[in-house]
Formats: structure tokens, C-alpha cells, sequence
């Protein structure tokens, strides 16, 4: 758990108001949750100064009162770091980390075709993974969506 | 008359020819599976392809040019056919022999390669396009080698008709061991002619799905296949005339069965190939025909002129 | 060393031996002695608990009350992913795989089967 | 000539499952490539939220055929860290025979695949008769070819007998045998070396960047594999060597997953051998306690990613599934342009893409692609019989004559 617990003392170092927000579930495994503003500056540093330099994948989900966004990122130890960040159901808009991870396009696509999110500096030249001819404003990964209301949305158009 | 139009409809003309490609696709996927292991297709198979596809719906693109896409199997088949009356199948002399068929029958075997040109190009299709483009660029490359190896040993034999090179090497069989290099040749670019692996580029159908027969289906696709399976046995049965002239006897019905097991000593060495080898890339196709298969047909027919030289001499 | 045609010597040792494939519908295909296939039900054992129809991950069977602790099972074949789960979770061993899996039909009601 | 864009799929030949590339070509040139994703959508993460957790192992199996075993044991494993479950060191053991016997399976059926690709049927046979012989053993051991419903939550279902063992052995000889005369071929037959060798070139740099996992990352010489970086089950007990090669390019790619083989090869008899007595499976609780857990595995494919978050009752709140094939998409454009068109599907295929895997969001709805429409499977059905009338076919009818047979 050495490397795990050094990994967060780095953050907390880096970021004051990290301090003690982390939570070590098992070897190897990092959440912490990180406050919207300035979550860029802390996948920045995670990425570049303490080398989690692969993005396994970016989590979208609806927790009910607000959108979790989890980006998992690992390091060459294996150990992953999971930061969340928030944003509210109204305005769901978050930065692309592209600059950061070339890989990151289809994740964000995802988070953008199924949940509904904004991501901004993402082109915008394709939608995944949903197919074109999809109904605007649809979006089937959140809890108040069911296959129903596509039904209803798509009678007027058939 | 009555007799002419027997031989050329029915003995050894098509009716005759048809049977036997049949039996020679048959023979070449039981051979294939065989080799792989498997057991392979029942008796009826190639038939009851050929049958199905003629039952089967004959669908005309939109954007093709109709009579043409209707008309070029019908030639492929023609050409084929008619090559196939020019090989001597049971003695020495083909039914109508004449001096210079031996480029007439080559001249014949280039036709389907560009009806299926044609037919790729007027089925205005992206596949068949690619297709077509590309059965003219290895057509090139293949054509020159193919030729090259199959006019050495004519060279040798001082004649330009085949029943002339097959009653030459008769008379001297030992001299057929110097065209071995012509054979390699010869069958490499055969297959490139049948459009089999290692150089079934044009078709290629994890590439570009059916190549130049994309559009194709239903009769016309059957008339096609059925060109290919001709041009197996034409070309199988033209390479056994050139270059294994021997052992042939003078009882037309033992003669008749000799030449059988020729066609399918090439048939094997053919089938075999494809087994053995991937397929190569267009440009790795070209390179090989120009770099190796071009270089040793040259090879051939400078020995076979020293030879001629030395048996002159 | 690198050469063309290097598969050939094995390519010809395959003429003298047997193929490894069959000629399926005529020759029977034999599977495994613990083959998960179509369902085996034992209207004697069942209880009628229903953990099947509840631990099923596709709907695919139903337990019926005929009479007084007599039950039947109707299993949609063309629902089941023969998983097993059910087999696994009946406590009193009513449900059973067997080693049947020729179970295509051109008709879907064939599908539905009472036991 | 000029250029002229190709459509590579959904439906196309080289591809096993229906994804949609478009190919500007340039003469036989890949100038540019794209790529279309979302034709396999099958809505397993929204479906997961329905579910039980014990039902969403034989759906989350049923992601892919191939990795059927790598998706179930990575849920899996989430959701004994969530309920804090302690399982058996024979379940572990189990669940590693058989994962690297679907990895064995799964390098076969590629090198198979591969030689398809290249037009060479004869490997294809031949690498899927051997493939065979796995899947017998598979079958044996859990009952089913694919979808092997091994794992449960809290340990696997079925044990192996000593007899058992003793015929994986002896398969395993056989299979050992044919892997070595393929890493000799692969290598010696220059028509198979001509086409992969600088084919599709992933450098180290490009694949890391582009985040590309599993054999595809390895060949370029990158020792990733979290079987070793982040050991799960019984790895870290294990003794074997990561497989890597220089080459960067489809040949490097086909040399990495036969060394691949050989040491799974290694890994099962080790396992086998060293296989614990004891139960196979602790009982685990039906309802699991809130939190969230993350696990990765490596698949054949490379690295499998599952993430579950559960609330406390007995269905999960969000599960959320990265397959291998969806990191290694991200480099695929690159892999293909500027190559020759004949080698995209083998570029393709050398990253053993599994799109089932990559796709799979939309429950009961899906589109009919190039459509307008939207239709529900039952508006399918309606649209497809007035199709078929208009054409002259109508299958009321030729329902009604099956039941007169």
C-alpha cells in the first residue's frame, strides 16, 4: 500500500484541498473524488508529473442528483487512479482530455451519445455509439430514461 | 457435316468439355480438402452449384451496362471452348490442325481474362471496378512469362502448331526434360490466369468481396464459374500437350485415358499450390512475375535455342 | 530459413490420413458427457419453490400449479442460453441438462415445450 | 486515376462481425480512413442495471463469444470486492485453467482468422482443427464450447476430476506440438512473411499514446500485461514470461500471440499441477453492499476493463464494461493509411477485433441501418412481411403450410 498512499500524498501535496479525500478500497486501486474546478489541473499533474499515462476508460453514470463522470487512469505499477468529478444534470458540460490521451475520443464520444453530456473540445464530426437517424434529446443511460419514451418520441416521425 | 457438328457439340467439343470440367472442379476441391484434411464435398457438388446458381434469381445492377453484362459470360464460355478444340487429346494430332494454333489457342485463352475485365468495368460498381483494374494489371504481368515459357519449347520444336511440338517430343522425349524450368513458369502463371491462389488478387473476397463477379449472381455467375472450370481444364490440358508429350500410344482409347492422367498430374500441381501459399499483394504479384517468373522464361528459351543449335549441329 | 512452399511435405503427409471432419446430419456429432443441452424436468421432485423462474437471466421457464403439489414446467427453447443456472439452483434436483442439442425447428411454437 | 471512397462493411468478408470502415483509396493507396462504430449495440450496460447480479454473468458472457470467460471473470471479480468475499484457491486456480485455455483458443481461431485474410485457407483449417482440440477440452470441463458459464459470484461451478487433468495433459502435448510447427511456418513461408512483414506498423510511441492494450501494444515492444502489472486470481503465484517482439507490425503481432500460446501452455500444466484441494465456491449473499469496485483483466485481446457500482440492493446501480478491441480501435486509422488496400483487412484483423465486445449499448431497439426509421423488433417483423408480399412472398402462407407437413 506504500506506492498507493505516496501516489495521494503527491496529490494532496500538489493540491491542498485533496487532502484526505482519497480512498485506498484494495492494492493497487485509488478513488478520489476531485472538485470540478479544478480537475483539469489534477488529471494534468496525474498524467504528466506522476505518470498515469493510460486512460483504461472513462465511466459516465446518473446518480440520481447530479452526473459522476470517473476517468480510470493506470500507471506502469498497475495501480489505477480513479478521479471523479462531478457536474450537474441541468448543464452537463465537461473538458475533453484529449490533449492528454489521444485514446480518449470514443470514450468521450460515449459519454456524449448516451448520457447526454457536453464535452468541449471534443470534434464533433460522428456520434457513437448510437446511430445517426437517432432521436435528439434521448439519452438511454440515465436512470429516467426507458425505452418507452423512445417509442412515444418516435410516433410522430414513423 | 453431321460428324462436325457432333464433334464440336458433343465429343470433344462442349458437351464433352462441360462434363469434364465439372469432374475436374470436383476433383481439384476434393484434392483441396484432402489436403487440408477435411473430407470435402459429395460427388454431385460442382453440378448441383451450377444447377442452383441457374435456378437462382439473375439480378442486373441498375447503373450496369445491361447487354454487356448479359453477353460476356456467353463469350468467356465461347472462347474457351473453341481453345479446347485445338489441344490433341488422344494421339498425337488435335481434330483441326494447323500451322500457328498454338498461338491461336493462347490468343483464344486471353479472351475470358478480359471478359472479366469487361465484366467488372460495366457493372459499374466500386468492387468490380477495383476488380476489373486490377485482372488488367496482373493480366500484364503474368501474360508476358506465360507465353515466354509456353513458346520455348515450341521454339525447339521448330513449329508453331501444337500437334507439331507434341509429335516432336514424341519422336524425342528425353529433349521434353529440358522445358522443366518452362513447366515452374508455366504453372505459376497459370495460376495467375486461372485467378487462383497465390494470385487470386482480382478476386480476392476478403478485400474487395467478388472482385469483378460483385454484381454477378444467378445464370451469368453460373456461365462464368463454368468458363473458369474450362479454363482449368484448357489450360491443364494445353501445358500437358507442350510439355509432357511422352508415352503417348497409338490407341486412341488408351491414348485417351494417358492424356486424362496428365491433366491430372497438372490439375495436382496446380490444386497443391494453392494449398501451399498465400496470397500475395498486387505489387508483390507484379514483382514476382517481372523479377523471377520473366527472367527464367527468358532462361528458357535461350536453352532451348542452344539446344536446337546443338541438334542442328 | 525462409523458402516458398514450406507447408508441402505436411501438405502431402494429409493424402494417407483419415479427415478430421464428418459428414454431420449423417454421422452423428458426440458431446461432452457434462454437455449443457436442452432441459430434463422431474414433475415427482419439484416443489414448485420457483428460484428457476426467478435466478433464469432469460425468462425462459415457468412453473405452473396443476393440482395439489403437482407441478409442470414450460421452458421457451428459444429463450434458453442453456446456462444451467436453474439446474444449479434447484434444491431438490428436479431440473437436469441433458445432452441433446439438435433442437433447430422451422417453427417457433415447437419451441415452447411442457414438461 | 483518381480517388474514390470504398465502404469496408458493416457487411464485408474480411470482417467477422458488422463495423463500418470507408476507405479513401488513392489507386490501390489508403489515402484516409475512417471509421463507423455502433452497428453490435446491444444495450448490456443499460440491461445490467435490470438484473440480478448472478443474471448479469451469463449476460455479460454473452459480450463476446470468445472472451466469454474474460468478461464474466472481470464482473466478477468487482463484485466480490464489493461484497468482501475471501474465495477459494481452487476456484482461483480454476478460473485460471480455464482462462488461459479460452486464451489458447481465442490465438488459434487469430491465427486461423489471419491466414484467411491473407488468402492462405490452408492455415485457417488447419489452426481451427487444433482449435478443435480446445474446445473439446472446454467442453468437457464446463459443459459448454463458448459460453462457458464457469464463474459464479464467490468461486466457479464445476470442478475438475484427476482424469480430467490428466486429459487436458495430454491435450495440451498435442496442441504444444502444432504451436511449434506454426511459430515455423509463420516464420519460414515467405509467401505468409511477405505479407505481415512491415504491415500496419504501431510503433511504441503511437501505441502508447493512442492507448492500444493487449498483443498489439506487446509487438511493439512494450511488456504490458496486467497479468503481470496488476496481477488478479492467482497470477502473482505463477511463473511465465510476457511475450514481446520488436517488429511493431502485423508479423511482430502474429509472433507475439504464438509465444503467447506456448506460455499458456506453461500456465495450465503449472496450474494443473499445482491445483489446491479444497471447496470450490463460498456462498454469497444475494443483495451486495453499496461502494464500487474496478477490475481489469487481461483478455486475449488485451485489457478487459469492468467497472460495477452497486446500492445495496441485488441489482447493480451502473456497470460499465471497456472491451480490449475499443482502446485498440483508436489506433486502427492510423495502422491503415498509407498502406496497400489488400492489407486492411489483415491490419484489422491483427488486432483481433471483437466488435460485439466494443459495442454495446441499446436494450430491444435497434436501427435498421441506411434506414430512416427507427423500428422496434415488432415494427421490424411488420415492415420485412409487407416487404416480402409486395414481393410476392408472404409468409402467412407459408406458415400455414409447415403445420400441414
Amino acid at each position: 500500500m506504500e506506492k498507493e498512499t505516496l501516489v495521494l500524498n503527491k496529490l494532496a501535496g500538489a493540491f491542498p484541498c485533496l487532502e484526505g479525500a482519497g480512498v485506498i478500497p484494495v492494492e493497487r486501486r485509488i478513488f478520489l473524488d476531485v472538485p470540478s474546478d479544478i480537475f483539469m489541473d489534477v488529471i494534468k499533474y496525474a498524467c504528466l508529473e506522476l505518470k498515469f499515462d493510460h486512460l483504461c476508460t472513462i465511466t459516465g453514470l446518473d446518480a440520481v442528483d447530479y452526473f459522476e463522470f470517473i476517468y480510470h487512469i493506470s500507471n506502469s505499477d498497475g495501480i489505477v487512479l480513479n478521479l471523479k468529478r462531478r457536474a450537474p444534470k441541468e448543464n452537463p458540460v465537461i473538458d475533453s482530455v484529449l490533449p492528454l490521451y489521444d485514446g480518449a475520443t470514443f470514450y468521450e464520444l460515449e459519454l456524449e451519445g448516451i448520457l447526454g453530456a457536453e464535452v468541449t473540445g471534443l470534434p464533433k464530426d460522428r456520434q457513437y455509439p448510437l446511430p445517426d437517424s437517432w432521436p435528439k434529446g434521448q439519452y438511454p443511460l440515465r436512470k429516467d430514461w426507458s425505452p418507452d419514451s423512445l417509442q412515444n418520441n418516435l410516433q410522430g416521425e414513423c | 457435316m453431321a460428324l462436325t457438328l457432333f464433334y464440336i457439340l458433343i465429343f470433344p467439343g462442349f458437351l464433352f468439355l462441360s462434363v469434364i470440367s465439372l469432374v475436374f472442379e470436383l476433383i481439384d476441391r476434393r484434392l483441396y480438402a484432402r489436403l487440408q484434411n477435411r473430407v470435402g464435398p459429395p460427388w454431385f457438388q460442382p453440378l448441383a452449384d451450377f444447377i442452383k446458381l441457374l435456378s437462382k434469381e439473375s439480378i442486373v445492377p441498375k447503373e450496369a451496362d445491361s447487354r454487356i453484362f448479359r453477353i460476356i459470360p456467353v463469350f468467356a464460355l465461347a472462347a474457351t471452348a473453341t481453345a479446347f478444340m485445338y489441344i490433341p487429346m488422344w494421339g498425337l494430332k488435335s481434330l483441326y490442325p494447323f500451322s500457328g494454333d498454338l498461338i491461336v489457342v493462347l490468343y483464344f485463352l486471353t479472351i475470358p481474362t478480359l471478359t472479366f475485365f469487361l465484366a467488372g468495368w460495366f457493372s459499374s460498381s466500386l468492387y468490380a471496378e477495383l476488380g476489373a483494374i486490377r485482372v488488367m494489371t496482373q493480366f500484364f504481368a503474368y501474360e508476358v512469362p506465360l507465353y515466354m515459357s509456353i513458346l520455348g519449347p515450341a521454339l525447339l520444336a521448330g513449329t508453331w502448331s501444337i500437334s507439331g511440338v507434341t509429335n516432336y517430343y514424341h519422336m524425342h522425349p528425353l529433349i521434353a526434360l529440358v522445358n522443366i524450368p518452362g513447366l515452374v513458369v508455366a504453372l505459376f502463371a497459370t495460376q495467375g490466369k486461372l485467378e487462383r491462389v497465390p494470385f487470386d488478387i482480382p478476386d480476392a473476397e476478403t478485400e474487395i468481396v467478388g472482385g469483378t463477379f460483385t454484381e454477378y449472381s444467378g445464370r451469368f455467375l453460373a456461365l462464368f464459374r463454368m468458363a473458369i472450370d474450362f479454363e482449368l481444364v484448357v489450360m491443364s490440358a494445353l501445358i500437358a500437350a507442350v510439355f509432357f508429350p511422352v508415352f503417348i500410344p497409338s490407341n486412341p482409347i488408351l491414348g485417351f485415358l494417358v492424356f486424362l492422367v496428365k491433366l491430372l498430374i497438372v490439375v495436382f500441381l496446380l490444386t497443391l499450390m494453392r494449398t501451399a501459399l498465400a496470397r500475395l499483394r498486387i505489387d508483390q504479384m507484379i514483382n514476382f512475375c517481372w523479377k523471377v517468373l520473366a527472367p527464367f522464361s527468358l532462361l528458357q528459351i535461350l536453352i532451348d535455342l542452344i539446344v536446337r543449335g546443338v541438334i542442328k549441329a | 530459413m525462409k523458402s516458398v512452399g514450406r507447408i508441402v511435405p505436411y501438405l502431402l503427409s494429409m493424402l494417407v490420413k483419415k479427415p478430421n471432419t464428418i459428414m454431420y446430419p449423417f454421422v452423428p456429432a458426440v458431446v461432452a458427457d457434462d454437455f449443457r443441452g436442452a432441459l430434463k424436468f422431474d414433475k415427482e421432485k419439484c416443489i414448485g419453490c420457483k428460484i428457476c423462474e426467478r435466478v433464469c437471466p432469460s425468462d425462459a421457464i415457468e412453473i405452473e400449479k396443476v393440482a395439489d403439489k403437482q407441478f409442470k414446467a414450460i421452458v421457451l427453447m428459444d429463450k434458453c442460453i442453456f446456462c444451467g443456472q436453474c439446474v444449479d439452483s434447484c434444491p431438490k434436483d428436479a431440473l437436469e441438462n441433458t445432452k441433446n442439442f439438435e433442437l433447430a425447428s422451422l417453427n417457433r411454437e415447437s419451441m415452447r415445450v411442457e414438461i | 486515376m483518381g480517388k474514390m471512397v470504398i465502404p469496408l462493411g458493416p457487411q464485408h468478408p474480411a470482417l467477422e462481425e458488422p463495423e463500418s470502415f470507408s476507405l479513401l483509396l488513392q489507386g490501390e493507396r489508403v489515402a484516409a480512413a475512417t471509421v463507423a462504430l455502433g452497428y453490435n449495440h446491444r444495450g448490456m450496460e443499460k440491461a445490467c442495471e435490470s438484473r440480478t447480479y448472478i443474471q448479469n454473468i451469463y449476460l455479460l458472457e454473452r459480450i463476446c463469444g470468445i472472451c466469454s470467460h474474460s468478461h464474466s471473470t472481470c464482473y466478477v471479480q468487482t463484485v466480490e470486492m464489493l461484497a468482501g468475499l475471501e474465495i477459494p484457491k481452487r476456484a482461483l486456480y480454476l478460473r485460471a485453467l480455464i482462462g488461459e485455455l479460452e486464451r489458447i483458443h481465442s490465438h488459434l481461431l487469430w491465427l486461423g482468422v489471419a491466414g484467411h485474410e491473407i488468402g492462405f485457407m490452408t492455415l485457417f483449417m488447419y489452426a481451427w482443427k487444433d482449435r478443435e482440440v480446445v474446445l473439446d477440452i472446454l467442453e468437457m470441463l464446463t459443459g459448454n464450447r463458448i459460453n462457458y458459464g464457469m464463474n459464479t459470484i464467490g468461486g466457479v461451478r464445476r470442478d475438475i476430476t484427476p482424469d480430467q487433468a490428466q486429459d487436458v495433459l495430454k491435450c495440451l502435448d498435442v496442441l504444444e506440438e502444432r504451436t511449434a510447427y506454426y511459430a515455423k511456418l509463420v516464420t519460414e513461408e515467405r509467401t505468409i512473411v511477405n505479407r505481415l512483414s512491415g504491415v500496419g506498423i504501431l510503433l511504441k510511441e503511437d501505441g502508447l499514446r493512442f492507448g492500444a492494450t493487449g498483443p498489439v501494444l506487446r509487438a511493439a515492444g512494450v511488456a504490458m500485461d496486467i497479468r503481470k502489472d496488476d496481477p488478479y486470481g492467482i497470477y502473482a503465484d505463477l511463473d511465465f514470461n510476457v511475450a514481446t517482439d520488436e517488429h511493431a507490425d502485423v508479423y511482430g503481432r502474429a509472433i507475439v500471440r504464438v509465444t503467447e500460446l506456448i506460455e499458456s501452455y506453461k500456465i495450465c500444466r503449472q496450474v494443473i499441477k499445482e491445483m489446491p484441494d479444497g471447496p470450490i465456491v463460498v456462498k454469497a449473499p444475494s443483495k451486495i453492499p453499496a461502494g464500487e469496485a474496478f477490475s481489469r483483466y487481461e483478455a486475449p485481446r488485451g485489457e478487459d476493463i469492468h467497472y460495477t457500482r452497486s446500492n445495496g440492493t441485488d441489482k447493480p446501480d451502473r456497470v460499465k464494461v471497456r472491451a480490449p478491441t475499443l482502446a485498440n480501435l483508436a489506433a486502427i486509422t492510423h495502422m491503415i493509411e498509407g498502406g496497400y488496400l489488400a492489407d486492411v483487412p489483415i491490419i484489422i484483423a491483427a488486432i483481433d477485433p471483437c466488435f460485439s465486445c466494443t459495442d454495446r449499448m441499446i436494450k430491444v431497439i435497434d436501427s435498421s441501418s441506411g434506414r430512416e426509421n427507427i423500428f422496434d423488433w415488432a415494427g421490424l417483423r411488420k415492415y420485412s412481411m409487407e416487404w416480402y408480399s409486395k414481393q410476392g412472398i408472404d409468409f402467412k402462407n407459408m406458415n400455414a403450410f409447415r403445420k400441414e407437413d
